[in-house]
């Protein structure tokens, strides 16, 4: 099974990727981009099929590794 | 011979590249800034190293975008010396003068310390002062030094003689040790160690500074 | 900041009287939010400040001391060097990479708001036991932290220092310093001047970064909760270098008045040194402060820790210039208001006041505590009973576990060569920094020993001075002054605060006898997690100059055929050494006595020599004793060498940690010490070098090889996770 | 309107993150994941408000500079 792991900076905390990013965007000419946020994302191969213990198995993950949640929100999706 | 030194926002190895030149020239070296659209007359345009853009997305990308970076590739095309060292090397592989791109280190982790070096061709304007085989002394300094390119550009670099130095150490995992690569025409250079760095005595080496000295003669 | 009480946004009840009392009448959210800031031990050094008093701060090369964003001296030439340390304990622990980074965005701003380039950076960093289960990650983390701003900035960091304790567990330590070089007669101050003249924010957006989480927490605050979270502070390494290069611009007009950066506290902090340094007035105008977010109250404004952000008192006229030049690097430029006259602190947002604060007596006010303290019982002595274990096995313990081993796994991960004048950096004893265009040189250091701290704060005050000191002196560069970095944990335990008094006590008399005063420093206290504190940690920053880089030494050994001679009495201290530690896994006894008038005498004699060009390798003597220091000399130079234990008892003679103590490999031992005798300096020839192999006369051998790999291999392996 | 891009290295690409990743979850215990790649995730803020237009603007910004031919590949989402 495959799976996504989605991490962005939490609202609020400061993403100067993004900020770089839109104005990059921006001094490259291109027009109503108000903002832009960066994060990463994980793909991952499961052997798991089953699609609820996937999503326990990947929360569990991101507690403890993906994601640093003082700083980082995740979302998780499964194909 | 005069030497542009190009500075982006976030250059932050443009005064030592400016040192080493004026050391190895004996004239001063125009600074120019990366909003400008054109280039003074120049016979080298350095492209030195740093965090330009704070290497956010992706080293040298944006920088690769800025304005005179468009009369940089012009100057090139017509023969004008450029040379890429560190996050220089990082935006020329992003503008497309030179092949292949610069990845994350392989041990993920920045890495700074002296390293070995292997000249492979002596037939360029910047390594005309070695000899094939000679091994230098210069440290590297960097977080994306994984030079990577698919096989047959990998093929075509080392049958066009075109990788100018290899290292003896790989300090992050590029291909084939790759740490410098020339473009066809062999006026573009590009490099992930600091020669700049290796030029003066008190520094501990000064293996760098014939690459300077055979672009000023 | 301190840990504030439940009660009135974190200010004691007597405190919260004094504000009543000041203002008569009850303080707005705002004013009680600022009242706090200001009081809480970090911006009011208010259970500190008695005794930082005695530490000496003046000499003939003091251009500044303690009171500015950073200290300076007088280096010749015209020119200046600035420096401070500052800590970044709890944001590091809660999360290691951008506390890191923020701790020493932080510490370059005090720096480059002096007017300053900065040139190095430093690190001293304390980690709980390497297994303990948070080491590791937080360890890494840190380091990486550090790099990830210094090395996007181009600002070498060329030293520091790493130890392990359990004490740390719950309470790291990462400490930052940071040198900067300015021109003598144009150093940039805080103190504001000229009513009317215009206060203007610069750098990055205020968000809501870093706002204090107890004093959010407190009865006013808890509507909107979940939108005002605070968070933590993220580093914008990028923005950082614009910042710099755009003051370090600016500051060569004649535009800027004062400047101060926006560090702890944010915008109140800063507002009210500048003001209240000039006995001035300010008004701002809330809403021309440029803002990240939506909606942000005028008490999250003025309490963010956002970074990269300065305030600037500019002269009439200087406005638009000082725009053009923010602008061409990309940061923000608000004017957000006007000095004034009355001596108050007028806060407005949407047109409505928002708060209205006497600066003079809000700042002269702030608490002062003498709080109770009890000296620390001596240590008792450790009976250690002599015999004749063989010394090289316990010199793979040492050198090959987390105390000994070579810190490279962190050097090799900052920047330590840019800016083209790194002519020493780590893995010696002081980093050795050219200064720009000249044939001299900054020669920097910073150290500690906690655990002599711990057995007895007043020797281990003096160590640390002592040390340092040594450190710079074994390069061959005159000491010049320090910076300190107070680490310890809660001074409302009279015992903690026993500890720090004994610190300072031994700190400002080594200060005295060595002629280092003080010129700038940090106070961090309540480093302790369920009554656990740490270590008690005084760090001291040092800078030396070298007159002549040529006069200079390094700790290499220059290879085959040179003599080896001790300088320094050895007595075989062995309380509370490495050895001891290590190998017997005892923390006991007193640490080793400092006698500042040898430390003296010993040190101006090897400066000298190493300035008539008589020595070709020097290495100070600390952690772990002499053979140690032999050790990593040979591995430095790549060349072997032969020892004869100063004792009968080979392991007190090579692993006593006795103070005042250098190795240093001469060509002509003899001249040597007829020298040293003639000075009065104890120096004895001990070994010479040679061959491929260290080895102790009369006991065995090891290759430098096997030295190597075991001094190396360490921490690559713990933090591989094997 | 909001977007996404993804941004992913090609196959082929060494992928020195994804790799450590896999390794560090394993390291973790947690069994079951054959293989993990890493790449970037970047959510814009639009002023464009017709999805194709958006779509053709955030394919030109993605040519232009937000991923690198030669060694990733994108793919766009738009809310
Ligand atoms: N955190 C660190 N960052 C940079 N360099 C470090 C760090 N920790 C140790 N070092 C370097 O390792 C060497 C040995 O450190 P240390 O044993 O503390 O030296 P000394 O005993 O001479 O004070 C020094 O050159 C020091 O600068
Ligand atoms: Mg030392």
């Amino acid at each position: 099974m495959k799976a996504r792991v989605l991490v962005m900076p939490r609202s609020g905390v400061l993403d100067p990727q993004g900020k770089a990013v839109a104005q990059a965007l921006a001094g490259l000419g291109f027009e109503g981009v108000a903002a832009a946020r960066q994060g990463k994302v994980i793909e991952l191969e499961l052997a798991e099929t089953d699609p609820a213990a996937a999503e326990a198995a990947l929360a569990a993950m991101c507690e403890r590794l993906l994601a640093n949640p003082v700083i980082e929100d995740y979302t998780i999706e499964i194909a | 011979m005069k030497a542009v030194v190009i500075v982006f926002p976030g250059s932050n190895c443009d005064r030592d590249a400016r040192v080493a030149l004026e050391a190895a020239t004996g004239r001063p070296a125009a600074m120019v800034w990366h909003g400008d659209p054109d280039l003074p007359p120049a016979d080298l345009v350095v492209l030195p190293g740093g965090f330009s853009y704070g290497d956010y997305l992706r080293p040298g990308a944006m920088a690769s975008r800025s304005p005179v970076m468009q009369a940089v590739i012009r100057a090139a095309r017509r023969g004008v010396r450029v040379l890429g060292i560190c996050n220089g090397f990082q935006v020329l592989t992003e503008c497309g003068l030179l092949p292949g791109a610069l990845l994350r280190n392989a041990g993920l982790r920045f890495v700074c310390r002296p390293v070995t070096l292997r000249v492979e061709t002596a037939d360029s304007a910047f390594t005309g002062g070695y000899r094939p085989g000679d091994a230098l002394r210069m440290p590297v300094a960097h977080h994306d030094g994984n030079y990577f390119a698919d096989a047959g550009t990998l093929e075509r670099l080392a049958g066009e003689d075109r990788i100018a130095f290899r290292y003896l150490d790989n300090p992050n995992g590029s291909a084939g040790d790759i740490a410098g690569i020339l473009n066809g025409d062999r006026n573009v250079l590009g490099m992930m160690p600091h020669p700049e760095r290796a030029a003066d005595a008190l520094l501990g080496g000064t293996d760098g500074r014939a690459l300077f000295e055979s672009l000023a003669a | 900041m301190s840990a504030p009480g439940e009660d009135y946004g974190g200010l004691a009840p007597d405190e919260y009287a004094r504000v009543l009392e000041m203002l008569g009448r009850r303080p707005n959210a705002v004013e009680l939010g600022i009242f706090a800031a200001m009081w809480s031990e970090h911006c009011s050094y208010k259970s500190s400040k008695k005794w930082l008093r005695t530490l000496p701060t003046d000499g003939p090369r003091v251009l500044q001391g303690p009171g500015e964003n950073a200290g300076a001296v007088d280096i010749g030439g015209g020119l200046a060097a600035v420096f401070k340390m500052e800590s970044h304990n709890h944001p590091s622990f809660i999360e290691p990479y951008q506390g890191a980074a923020t701790g020493v965005g932080g510490i370059l701003r005090d720096v480059f708001t002096m007017g300053a380039r900065p040139v190095a950076i430093l690190n001293a960093l304390r980690f709980g036991a390497p297994d303990h289960e948070a080491t590791r990650r937080l360890a890494a983390g840190v380091v990486a932290g550090i790099g990830g701003y210094g090395n996007c900035v181009g600002v070498p960091t060329v030293g520091g220092e790493c130890s392990f304790h359990p004490a740390y567990n719950g309470n790291i330590l990462v400490n930052a310093m940071a040198v900067g070089i300015a021109p003598a007669d144009r150093l940039f101050r805080s103190a504001a001047a000229g009513v009317g003249n215009a206060v203007v924010y610069v750098g990055s957006r205020t968000g809501r970064d870093g706002i204090h989480g107890a004093t959010m927490a407190s009865a006013t605050f808890d509507d909107e909760a979940e939108q005002q979270r605070p968070t933590v502070q993220v580093g914008d390494p990028f923005t950082g270098k614009l910042l710099i290069e755009a003051c370090l611009e600016l500051m060569g007009t004649d535009a800027i008045v004062a400047i101060q950066d926006m560090g702890a506290a944010g915008l109140t902090s800063s507002a009210f040194e500048m003001a209240s340094k000039g006995g001035l007035g300010v008004a701002l105008d809330l809403d021309r402060v440029p803002q990240r977010e939506e909606g942000m109250s005028a008490y999250e404004i003025m309490l963010s820790e956002s970074q990269e952000r300065m305030l600037m008192v500019l002269r009439p006229g200087g406005e638009e210039a000082a725009e053009a030049v923010f602008r061409k690097w990309g940061l923000e430029f608000a004017v957000i208001g006007r000095l004034t006259d009355t001596g108050r602190m007028v806060l407005s947002q949407h047109g409505r006041p928002a708060a209205d604060l006497p600066i003079r007596p809000l700042a002269d006010g702030s608490p002062e505590y003498d709080r109770p303290w009890t000296r620390t019982p001596p240590a008792p002595h450790a009976t250690i009973s002599p015999d004749n274990r063989d010394p090289v096995a316990a010199l793979r313990t040492v050198l090959g576990g987390p105390a000994g081993a070579s810190r490279r796994w962190i050097w090799e991960q900052y920047d330590h060569t840019v800016m083209g004048d790194t002519v020493g950096g780590p893995g010696g004893d002081a980093a050795v920094v050219r200064i720009h265009g000249t044939a001299r040189g900054l020669a920097l250091t910073s150290d500690c020993t906690p655990r002599y701290c711990l057995a007895d704060p007043v020797e281990g005050g003096r160590q640390a001075v002592a040390e340092a000191w040594r450190n710079l002196t074994a390069v061959g560069a005159r000491p010049l002054a320090v910076t300190d970095n107070l680490n310890f944990g809660d001074p409302e335990r009279p015992e903690v605060m026993g500890q720090f008094v004994g610190c300072i006590e031994g700190m400002g008399e080594a200060c005295r006898a060595l002629d280092v005063p003080v010129v700038s420093g940090n106070v961090s206290l309540y480093n302790e997690t369920n009554g656990r504190a740490v270590l008690p940690t005084p760090v001291v920053g040092a800078v030396g100059l070298l007159d002549d880089l040529a006069a200079r030494t390094g700790m290499a050994l220059p290879g085959p055929g040179v003599a080896l001679v001790l300088v320094g009495e050895t007595r075989g201290h062995l309380g509370r050494s490495l050895w001891l530690e290590t190998v017997e896994g005892r923390e006991e006894g007193p640490p080793p006595p400092v006698d500042l008038a040898a430390e003296r005498r010993n040190g101006d004699f090897v400066r000298a020599e190493i300035r008539a060009g008589r020595v070709a390798a020097c290495h100070d003597l600390s952690d772990g004793g002499l053979l140690i220091a032999a050790a990593e000399m040979a591995l430095a130079g790549g060349v072997g060498a032969t020892l004869r234990p100063p004792l009968d008892d080979a392991v007190a003679g090579l692993f006593g940690e006795d103070q005042a103590r250098y190795l240093l490999a001469v060509e002509d031992p003899e001249d040597v010490l007829e020298r040293a005798a003639a000075a009065g300096v104890p120096a004895s020839r001990i070994g010479g070098t040679g061959g491929s192999a260290l080895t102790v006369e009369g006991h065995s051998s090891i290759s430098l090889d096997e030295l190597r790999d075991l001094h190396e291999a360490w921490m690559p392996a713990w933090i591989a996770g094997g």
